[in-house]
């Protein structure tokens, strides 16, 4: 085998520790990029019954090459069940099947609402991002919400110019207020490490590090002045194991985990 | 029975209106392509271009000057990123201003789903806590009367003319698709007008002998275009592959507009139809994304 | 994948309790009678029954006594006429007096979508002009946001338990139908709890090779039984032929009371579940019941 | 062939007159009863291209037997299309594409409201009928409504126990305050003849009456003074054709043409 495995990228500690959080048997709605990596990463190890479910109306995929797209065939073919968008939706994203969505995003705010739409004015855009898509039903319907996107003091900023998709919404966790079946973000896996969120005031909190990474640098790479555990956790590596599967099978290409 | 087969050029020509309400759908599967360059050939002017995921399509037809206003719920490149030439007209412009009326995907799933009914709205548990409806108006809120609970509501959308593209049809319209089926039945249904457009032609009694497969049927389509790989770089299950590095170039292809106009003078206006384009991108091309044979297995309808 | 594979008496034993409210569903296709046999068998009481068409098998639940309450849309013999347990019920109140809460299949059919859509309520055009919404509080109207046009509202329905046939299943429940769906995915979501009865268990991969066929996946389902002709008098498309004569011969059997209970001793009570109810009606009556050949074909899934 | 063709029951006369009430290509949302041979004989004689629709969720019907139910096998399999019944009532029925829409019941009014639902008091029922089924919708949304059924005093009353399906409610049309989509009943197809409606009043009137029928049969029959077409046609008794299709291949059991 051509690659030391003890290096790995900040990409794939991601995405391992995105897998490591999935239970077997949980049934998960899954984001594009990174999510889907972790989510066939977590299939090929210890979830091996993980119930892959794409908005794109595939249930119970086995895809056997990694989908560029939420709507690959590979997604179809072999599933368990297909059915239409109205069907995923309402019967399964808001008929409360969902125990993870994955989310990623171009913006985080410390109560883990999300910006994918618009960075700058709505209406005189900076730049004009794609939009929700699924992500602003996810957020509210699915029983956990976990994010994973790249830190740094533009996606990290203490406002963020455009709720998507509400994580806790406020300090009081206005999600209450509005009925949300689901319990909101309870995960968000960047390249620096993880976070969790706090119970009173529903705000981002460091939990874990990863390998080599200090609270300077998270805090360097954050628009405001984000609590820490203490002690935040030191994140275990990935293994070879882990990856091997993603350079060998997941990602051979390197199209997501550059 | 009389035959609705014609080309793209006399459906689009002859359903397709300066100013029409017009959807294309298509969820990364079944997305029509050669509809939208016949669009663009034609130069029809001033469309309402709606679509779940505006994709390399509508990147075209908003490029190409063929649109005024958007309505969709996520607009990009799926898996790669942006789309340059509706970025281009959104930030600068250019080709000309293109008005945006933004959804969530179960929010336009739900408009599709109204429009079908002919019931004026739609009601669903998204939209709150989000910025989505300051910014858009027809996102509105009932109450429920058994519970008092808030619940979103949508309006209905009823397109003028659905493009939907679908593995197989008869001459009649009545049209199977198979693997992921998208929104294609509610839009078509949703529209005033239907326009089928199929990889392959079949019997009447192909249809009939698996009608749990025909997702719409012929007594509301206008229109049957039979084109093969027709919704290339995108695909058709048990046709052709999806053109994954189609996707990936598309991102350099059309970052400047300079390369834009280049791709719609060479792939799109410069050629005459589909036929032209198959065999601009070559038999060996085509080839490698050709289908494997993944057999479904038949069932019994006797009884 | 442990199974979910059990018998039906293990399947109701576990999963009906006294007081559910319980949907066998099917519209005139894979009704499921060898669980509503197994229903009766079992004594279970005080059930509110929903189903859009209380058929022969409704008739025989609410003559045994299990019934306290029927939803319902239309409630008759289909091509023949009356279900007479049910009348000397409602009429008569023999064995027990029978609560009716009544829609018309529209609005059944919306409860289900609500209910299986998690959502509270459902609207739709129906109900205006009619009685119907006099007799049941549950009927009401709200106005459009967009138009303020009145829409009909049902409430959603979310029964305890749905006991779903299917032609075949998984170990897992994964459950495939073709020919009339009637509103079986529905009954199904809309449920807290699924049994599925298959008339044939089959490997993954014949589940797998087809997916769009899979009307209810197994990550909803408690519980899988398998049992050929559970449907029988109704039918199972590909497997057997609904048994008209039956359906027919029922008005005799059931036109009074002491012929319903006569059939219940005999054919429900008497017997221990449905391997001796076939044996009982014999090989010869079973084959003349048997679907002929009419192959779907086949279509690809490769890519 | 052993039957005398002149002669004709009732039932015959009106299967006949509702055929040919059926334009080749209409979709027609079909009834169990004799609504279904109705179809099935102008399938076979003028409108073999007419579309039948059936609650059940199967379009375009080619029933190789005459189905008991409107479930039977023989109407899916080589049919057009199967859909769930979501998709019938929403997308078909409210969605506006049924021409015509076929009723019978229990009793009907002047105004062309049916009852099928109970003969009696509501809560102290003398007889319980099966109720509304799909009728109520089918008489709010296909475009023309045809009834059939059986006259006397006693199904045609003065007034009727309940109302199941609005025909045009009153004198003043109600179905446009209501914003009914369908226009409501056109024609009433009885064992003595036909009745259309008035348009000021909205009342049924006779039209036609059957060979051999008199006004006075009419009158004896109907539970007030009808108002009668001056004069009313005589409709064009069944044909050979029509009578040997219907008796050799519709119904050769008479289950429906007793």
């Amino acid at each position: 085998m051509g690659f030391k495995m003890a290096e790995y990228t900040p990409s794939e500690m991601m995405v391992v520790r995105a897998a490591r959080e999935l239970k077997n048997r949980e049934v998960v709605f899954v984001g594009i990029g990174l999510p889907n990596v972790a989510c066939n990463l977590a299939r090929r190890l210890h979830a091996p019954e993980l119930v892959l479910i794409y908005e794109s109306g595939a249930v119970g995929c086995v895809p056997d090459r990694l989908p560029l797209s939420i709507g690959d065939p590979c997604l179809a073919t072999d599933s368990i069940s297909v059915c239409s968008m109205v069907e995923v939706f309402n019967y399964y994203l808001q008929g409360g099947l969902i125990d993870i969505g994955f989310l990623g995003g171009a913006q985080v705010d410390r109560f883990g609402n999300i910006n994918s739409t618009v960075i700058g004015d709505y209406d005189r855009p900076k730049v004009r991002l794609p939009g929700s898509g699924g992500a602003c039903e996810i957020a509210i319907h699915a029983k956990k919400v976990i994010m994973v996107l790249k830190q740094s003091p533009k996606s990290f900023p203490e406002r963020i110019d455009f709720i998507t998709s509400p994580g806790f919404i406020d300090q009081v966790n206005s999600r209450r207020k509005f009925g949300f079946p689901g319990k909101g973000p309870s995960l968000i896996i960047t390249d620096f490490g993880v976070y969790g969120f706090n119970k009173n005031t529903y705000e981002m909190i460091l939990r874990e590090m990863y390998p080599g990474v200090a609270v300077k640098d998270v805090k360097a790479n954050i628009g405001w002045d984000v609590k820490v555990s203490r002690p935040p956790k030191t994140t275990v590596p990935p293994t070879d194991e882990e990856l091997r599967i993603i350079r060998q099978d997941l990602d051979p290409g390197r199209i997501h985990l550059r | 029975m009389s035959s609705k087969v014609m080309t793209m050029a006399q459906a689009v020509g002859e359903f397709v209106r300066d100013g029409d309400t017009v959807v294309i759908e298509g969820f990364t599967h079944l997305i029509c392509f050669a509809a939208g360059h016949e669009i663009i050939r034609q130069k029809k002017r001033d469309l309402v271009a709606c679509r779940l995921t505006p994709d390399l399509i509508y990147d075209q037809m908003v490029a190409a000057g063929c649109v005024r206003k958007l309505v969709f719920s996520w607009a990009g490149n799926p898996g790669v990123g942006s789309l340059f030439g509706l970025r281009r007209a959104v930030e600068e412009g250019i080709p000309r201003k293109v008005e945006i009326e933004e959804y969530s995907h179960f929010g336009m799933v739900a408009r599709f789903m109204a429009g079908a009914s002919h019931l004026p709205f739609m009601h669903l548990k998204t939209f709150e806590g989000s910025d989505l409806p300051r910014k858009n108006k027809n996102i509105k809120f009932i109450r429920c009367p058994y519970t008092g609970k808030r619940y979103a509501t949508v309006p209905a959308l009823n397109p003028d003319v659905a493009i939907i593209h679908v593995q197989r049809a008869d001459e009649e319209g009545n049209a199977q698709i198979w693997g992921l089926m998208g929104v294609q039945r509610e839009a078509a249904f949703a529209s005033k007008k239907v326009v089928i457009v199929a990889e392959e032609l079949v019997p009447r009694e192909v249809v009939r002998a698996d009608p749990n497969r025909t997702l719409i049927p012929g007594l509301i389509v206008e229109a049957v275009v039979i084109e093969p790989f027709a919704a290339h770089p995108s695909y058709a299950l048990g046709y052709y592959d999806r053109d994954n590095d189609f996707y990936v170039e598309w991102a350099k292809v059309s970052k400047e507009k300079a390369g834009m106009e280049k791709y719609l003078a060479e792939w799109v206006d410069g050629l005459s139809g589909r036929a032209e384009y198959r065999e601009k991108l070559g038999a060996e091309y085509l080839k490698k994304l050709e289908a494997d044979n993944r057999p479904s297995g038949s069932v019994n309808y006797g009884f």
